[in-house]
């Protein structure tokens, strides 16, 4: 089994794009040992991570450009989603649950990204963009004795 | 966050491939159907809309079933 | 429902990128009105391609890159699969049926692209690389009278 690659995406902030980026994740994902769950959680902080460079990133605007890119290094997965757009003021501030700009937001996807994930990493300058590093370590499996 | 993980059945990878398995044959089942009820083809967001999942979900359903990289290899291999 | 878009992707050449090239488009196909039997076929044309870039244009070597492309124009669907490998001598030959360079192979991948798809068109330089373009209508569903 393969367990080392990488793909650079380049889209447009289209909602329907934050499927994709799912997509791709999950296939590449299915090239090493994770399990459901982490599929799912992976799933969820990518969906976050789009969703926002697209909300408050590119303010809805359809065509923003987002980077998109998934590594696997054969111990696990990286993706970097990066957009050109509004950036972030207080990064630490912005990731404390339940803090959002959009009041009909929850505020939670950056708590979600931080638990669903292994590492996070956010990089952000206001009107240049943002840099979301996202990591998740392949799982030790305890091979069931048969 | 566990209410997210509402998808979570079991930590086996061996599931993914049968609940994918399941879904692509739901798939195949509705586009009978919807071919009867409709006169043509379903496109495939009816298809979804019918199964009310995700048109992502059929696309990875029907991918995960199909994994030869080239039609060579299914009709020749 | 949203009709166009476009993301470009460039990913090794790896096997397992195959795959990953078809869910993209499959992806993209499920946000415009395709049938599963559209799907199929379109699937089968981008496997062929982008095994074509691996096999052919760098030789099952992992380490060429392969610039893949998709586009949703409104009436259609485009892609483009390009490699820098080792390009295409003769392409009216090349495209021939049962014509192949590989012993093993039965040469039959071009004449999947032209029969699932509306439009193809290859560019190749030897030493250069080859541009696979693949172009596909949305079909005009009859709608039927409730
Ligand atoms: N890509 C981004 N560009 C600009 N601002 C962002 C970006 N991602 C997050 N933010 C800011 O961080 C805040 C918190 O994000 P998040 O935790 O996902 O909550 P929510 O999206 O519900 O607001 C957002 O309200 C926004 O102000
Ligand atoms: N991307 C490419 N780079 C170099 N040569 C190619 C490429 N694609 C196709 N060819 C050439 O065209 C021939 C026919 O291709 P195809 O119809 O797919 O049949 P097959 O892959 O079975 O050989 C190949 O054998 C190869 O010589
Ligand atoms: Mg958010
Ligand atoms: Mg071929």
């Amino acid at each position: 089994m393969r367990n080392v690659n990488q793909v650079k995406m380049q889209f447009a902030s289209l909602p329907e794009n934050v499927a994709l980026a799912r997509v791709v994740v999950a296939t590449m994902m299915s090239n090493l040992e994770f399990t459901l769950t982490n599929l799912d959680d992976v799933k969820v902080a990518v969906s976050e991570a789009v969703s926002n460079a697209i909300m408050h990133g590119y303010h809805n605007k359809t065509d923003g450009l987002i980077d998109f890119a998934v590594t696997l290094d054969g111990e696990g997965l990286e993706i970097i989603v990066a957009d050109q757009g509004q950036g972030i003021q207080d990064i630490a501030k912005a990731m404390e649950p339940s803090y959002s700009t959009s009041p009909d937001r929850m505020g939670l996807g950056f708590v979600f990204m931080q638990s669903f994930m292994d590492q996070i990493d956010v990089k952000s300058e206001v009107g240049q963009g943002t840099v979301v590093r996202l990591y998740k370590y392949v799982p030790q499996l305890q091979r069931a004795v048969q | 966050i566990g209410e997210i993980r509402r998808f979570l059945r079991d930590d086996s990878p061996v599931k993914v491939s049968r609940s994918y398995k399941e879904t692509a044959q739901r798939i195949h089942r509705c586009q009978h159907e919807l071919t009867g009820k409709l006169g043509r083809e379903p496109t495939i967001q009816e298809v979804a809309n019918a199964l009310e999942i995700e048109p992502e979900a059929v696309v990875e359903a029907l991918e995960a079933v199909q994994s030869p990289t080239s039609i060579h290899e299914t009709f020749y291999q």
